[in-house]
């Protein structure tokens, strides 16, 4: 099992012709997702290799979708793939505009779709699905589910992971943005009732008090063993670390209160990147 | 990207929300021309992006002309936490009862916008939040609906006021969620609103405009490179589409992604180095990128090493190699590279010389001997 | 019984302390009606007589607002009661634009809250509450429901009703707007649930095609018995009659078309006014 | 209200939707500069609130300047529907290879604006949805949320257009949607949208605003009355706030509330007479109210008896019967009175010989006898 896709899931690409959308497309296709159709207005009745192009979202049977689109048009291209109740959909796009997130996670949440992003690398259910623009050889089928901020940092932390033979359910980016979809707690929640899930690796980093809250949640609710890594200790306050998300405002968001918050409900965090696979082998 | 202070309120003009009478001024000569509308006394502020500029001096009262040109003269020569002053704001000052304080921020917990409002204004608002919660009110706007009338009236109200002060205190909340929305604003306050003999006027303003939202906020695009807000360094790297912010150390970093930029920097932090920066190039960076990425840490003063971190996903590692060959910085590079084309990547710079490493924490280990 | 309000209802009146509002609501006050307050921004911390003034719906406990403010501010006030959850909520005003009422009658719907109107004389449970500005001195309790898309029209078959001993349950007023809150189904719907209702009188007029779809659902959901009027069957087309709603268009919203529906089901409908008491007697 | 098709079309090209290029002209000497901008040949079309110009004469193909200058004389001298034309729309005539229709209405069963779209256009919309309703695409909207771009991709999509031809389409149907949610339309239409060499063009244009958004829709009001929508004795009643239309019987009606006075209407018809109008003075009418309801029906001709019909609930009948007493028309009054202070009315009324009613078909009968 995985969280959110496997192999069955059909997908929809959204801005499929463009650059990214078409490298990912035939990327995601070669792992073996399914993807049933691209989409790119203007563009339908092409085919892009052996992927369809479609000029609306409604043209094609699918489950979930991806969107590459410029950030000036994802909140419309947002709003297509809810109003099918395609879920998830994963917003790749970076540089979208706060009121624009806002509106489109509102809306998803009265449909009941799940929204990962915007600013995400997606997500892989390794064997499955991939669903993102992750480096799928890296990942390898196992117990682990993760969840992360960050991209190339998961990137790092499975790769050790892999060596390490700790295989994952799924791994999922929600994003680097100050606003999110499906974010640590709803990503959780999944992992949570996963059974295949058997341990729970949460990378953070600075900004907002999105692993605080976590952290109280796992308390909580969450009765699988959990292991985390926390970036950007170093980072000097009021200044934007790359991410949209990743800035201290006064004494929020610093990684000292989210290390110590995890502490607190029993969550190791690892000092360096590299430790992560040791702390889950001291758990399971 | 912030506003300065005149900005803001000049917007606030636009909305109808009261402020005290002023104008900016770049230059001592243009004060006069001021003081001749505005009479004396006057209040002078310093126009700068950070905060504590009343400590810092950038705030006088005058009472004579001469007064207010020789403080005008000093301020304008001024520097506040390394910005200089360049403009001033020139205003009435006005005959404060009280002070409140109203803004709205965006909550990412709640994925809304909110409304924050107290009677505690003037002094800081994340203060105030710390000691006493109570003291203010939040309230969240649905995304889709936005601000609505009764929402401000409900807040004035609870702020204890009745009758007309009530009203013009709700439109003054109703008007700045306006701006919020319409200007896609990420913060706006006022801090504080005075409570004046001629009722509410907005003694100083704060807004912050969403980054991502300038392909449509076309009237902030041209602000974007004069704001104060960025070093003249970090102008350069977003010019070259990179995200760069300045630090005060002497190991420079570069890494593709900003959690394992972020990492690395905790890294080199971990074995004893100082950070001279954050760099991060982007997935996928070019040749060209990884260039441009070393020509603007070459550019910052005090760089003794350079530690370059690439896991390669969707990035090519043989590609940042060609990128670090294009530009020779003066000072040793310790490169850590990993994942898809490494071994190309790993003969393009052995041939020239470079240290190469798999681990990351080895590579940090070295750059911080480096130094 | 009745429908929506009775004895019990706490009442709040927004747009207390205009000319309309005051009157209107010293008269359902005196009636009976449980008014807990009145809102008029700006005026709060007045009594009216011994309705006491408030500047925010919020400052008073009511399950239930009636609203008098002038046709700009209903958006607002219609907004400020539902997100309190009162309900129903009646819309006196009239001239509301209709892009007001249809952003007002969706978010209530999300809301699970009952709008009545706008453009509406509003609801009266004889003997319980007066919601409205009906006449109550016509009124008389007793087991027939009355829904009605006219005000003065109503008090005159009301008044025959009366006469002829026929009392009512609750008598509403739907509204003469084409965009209405309670239309003819769900009130319809609310008259089958309640039990002391034993047969519903139902006054249409031109326009739109309500009538002929409270036709068909009469047919599939209502098993009590069911009496019409429609006024309007001397009508020009293109031309409104009085009610925005009121207006013929091509070959749609006849009274021909909707007496022919309601015929078709079995609802006989009155030639006259004065004769519905005498059809009501016919099925009882 | 309903705007005339030159005026819609200025709005369209506000909102970027291709028309045929035209000029609107008020008498012919004006046509000489207009027809020297569009060269030859023109369309010239009468400017009128009601449907079926085209049979009536009132759209005209001119090749040559005499024939325009003919034409417009014949057209700007001509009655349509009883309403005379005082504007031309002059057009260069463009090449229609298709005409299709796109169009907004309120759907009030459902409460929320829809789109409405056929490849069948340039015909009567209705007859298509009564004929074929398969051949219409409707799209309901949320009236929260708004229109949205891919809504309309989705139709044009399925209109059968492809590549730039769609996304032109898909964009045309927007702005119409924009149109309508700004402007506070209760119906936009174009019909029909043709198809050219040029690409789609809208030919004709229906604009209504809604009248109960004019206090905010401030652009529109000083048009309100220019309109041609009502007749002068109309506009006389709506300036006096009282709802009339002129029918074309001989018995003036006079009664509160729209419901009551349209059974009013009813029950003289149904008694063989014919109402010569419809008045409703509203509920809770005064005095003035009343006589100025009395001096309305007194403007329109033939007119030969006058049913007054009040119920008394808000409304007071002794107030209403000092109106009638404030105008004395020149033929017979029958009046029936109910409810509120009818004891009071019934006093006033007899002392001055008015004959007074209880029943409304016994007055209805009255009057119709009356005439």
């Amino acid at each position: 099992m995985a969280i959110l896709v496997d192999e069955k899931t059909r997908i929809v690409v959204q801005g499929a012709t463009g650059r990214q959308g078409q490298f990912h497309s035939n990327r995601m296709k070669l792992y073996g997702s399914k993807i049933v159709g691209g989409v790119t207005p203007g563009k339908g009745g092409q085919m892009m290799g052996d992927i369809p192009i479609y000029d609306t979202v409604e043209e094609v049977e699918a489950d979930a979708s991806i969107i590459f689109v410029p950030s000036r048009f994802m909140k419309d291209a947002a709003l297509e793939a809810i109003s099918l109740g395609l879920s998830p959909v994963v917003c790749i796009t970076e540089h979208v505009p706060v009121q624009d997130a806002m509106f489109i996670i509102e809306h998803a949440k009265e449909q009941e779709v799940d929204i990962v992003g915007p600013n995400t690398p997606g997500l892989i259910s390794p064997g499955k699905a991939l669903l993102g623009i992750l480096p799928p050889h890296i990942f390898k089928e196992g117990p682990i589910g993760l969840l992360s901020r960050s991209g190339t940092l998961t990137y790092e932390i499975i790769d050790e992971m892999t060596r390490n033979d700790l295989g994952q359910t799924t791994a999922l980016g929600i994003g680097g943005d100050p606003v999110i979809g499906m974010d640590f707690i709803s990503t959780l929640e999944r992992f949570e009732q996963d059974k295949d899930t058997k341990a729970i690796v949460m990378i953070g980093e600075i900004g907002g008090n999105a692993e605080e809250l976590a952290a109280e949640y796992i308390k909580e609710y969450i009765t699988k063993p959990v292991v985390s890594y926390i970036a950007g200790k170093t980072a000097p306050p009021g200044k934007r670390m790359g991410h949209a998300g990743a800035v201290i405002s006064g004494n929020t968001g610093t990684a000292e209160s989210k290390i110590k918050a995890l502490n607190a409900v029993g969550v190791p965090v690892a000092t360096m990147p590299h430790e992560v696979p040791q702390l889950l082998k001291d758990l399971l | 990207m912030k506003l300065m202070e005149y900005e803001a309120k000049d917007i606030f003009v636009q909305y109808d929300i009261p402020t005290s009478t002023g104008y900016m001024v770049e230059n001592v000569e243009n004060l006069k021309a001021v003081l001749y509308k505005l009479g004396l006394p006057v209040i002078l502020k310093a126009q700068v992006l950070v905060g504590g500029r009343g400590k810092a001096g950038g705030i006088k009262f005058a009472k004579t002309e001469d007064e207010a040109m020789e403080m005008a003269n000093k301020i304008l020569n001024m520097e506040i936490k390394g910005l200089p002053v360049k403009k001033l704001l020139v205003c009435t000052p006005s005959e404060i009862q009280k002070e409140l304080y109203v803004g709205f921020v965006i909550d990412r917990n709640k994925k809304k916008m909110t409304l924050l409002a107290s009677t505690e204004g003037g002094v800081d608002i994340e203060q105030v939040a710390a000691t006493s919660p109570e003291k203010i009110q939040r309230v969240l706007i649905d995304p889709i609906i936005g601000i609505q009338e009764f929402q401000c009236r409900n807040v004035a109200s609870k702020m204890g006021y009745k009758g007309k002060e009530m009203l013009s205190l709700a439109t003054i909340i109703y008007k700045l969620g306006q701006i919020m929305q319409d200007k896609d604003a990420e913060l706006i306050e006022i801090n504080p609103l005075a409570i004046t003999p001629n009722g509410f006027e907005a003694l100083d303003a704060k807004l912050v405009i969403d980054d991502n939202s300038l392909f449509r906020q076309t009237e902030f695009k041209e602000d974007f490179k004069d704001s104060q807000e960025y070093t003249p360094i970090e102008i350069k790297a977003m010019e070259a589409g990179l995200a760069y912010v300045e630090l005060d150390g002497d190991v420079g970093i570069i890494g593709c992604g900003a959690g394992l930029v972020m990492a690395s920097l905790d890294v080199v932090n971990h074995y004893g180095g100082k950070p001279a920066n954050f760099l991060d190039i982007g997935g996928g960076a070019s040749a060209e990128n990884m260039k441009k990425a070393l020509e603007i840490i070459n550019l910052k003063k005090g760089v003794k090493s350079i530690f370059i971190n690439i896991f390669g996903g969707i990035t090519k590692c043989d590609e940042i190699a060609r990128g670090i060959l294009e530009f020779d910085p003066s000072v040793p590079v310790y490169v850590r590279m990993m994942g898809t084309n490494e071994k190309e990547a790993r003969k393009i710079l052995n041939e020239k010389g470079y240290e190469l490493y798999q681990s990351m924490q080895e590579a940090a280990k070295a750059a911080v001997k480096g130094v």
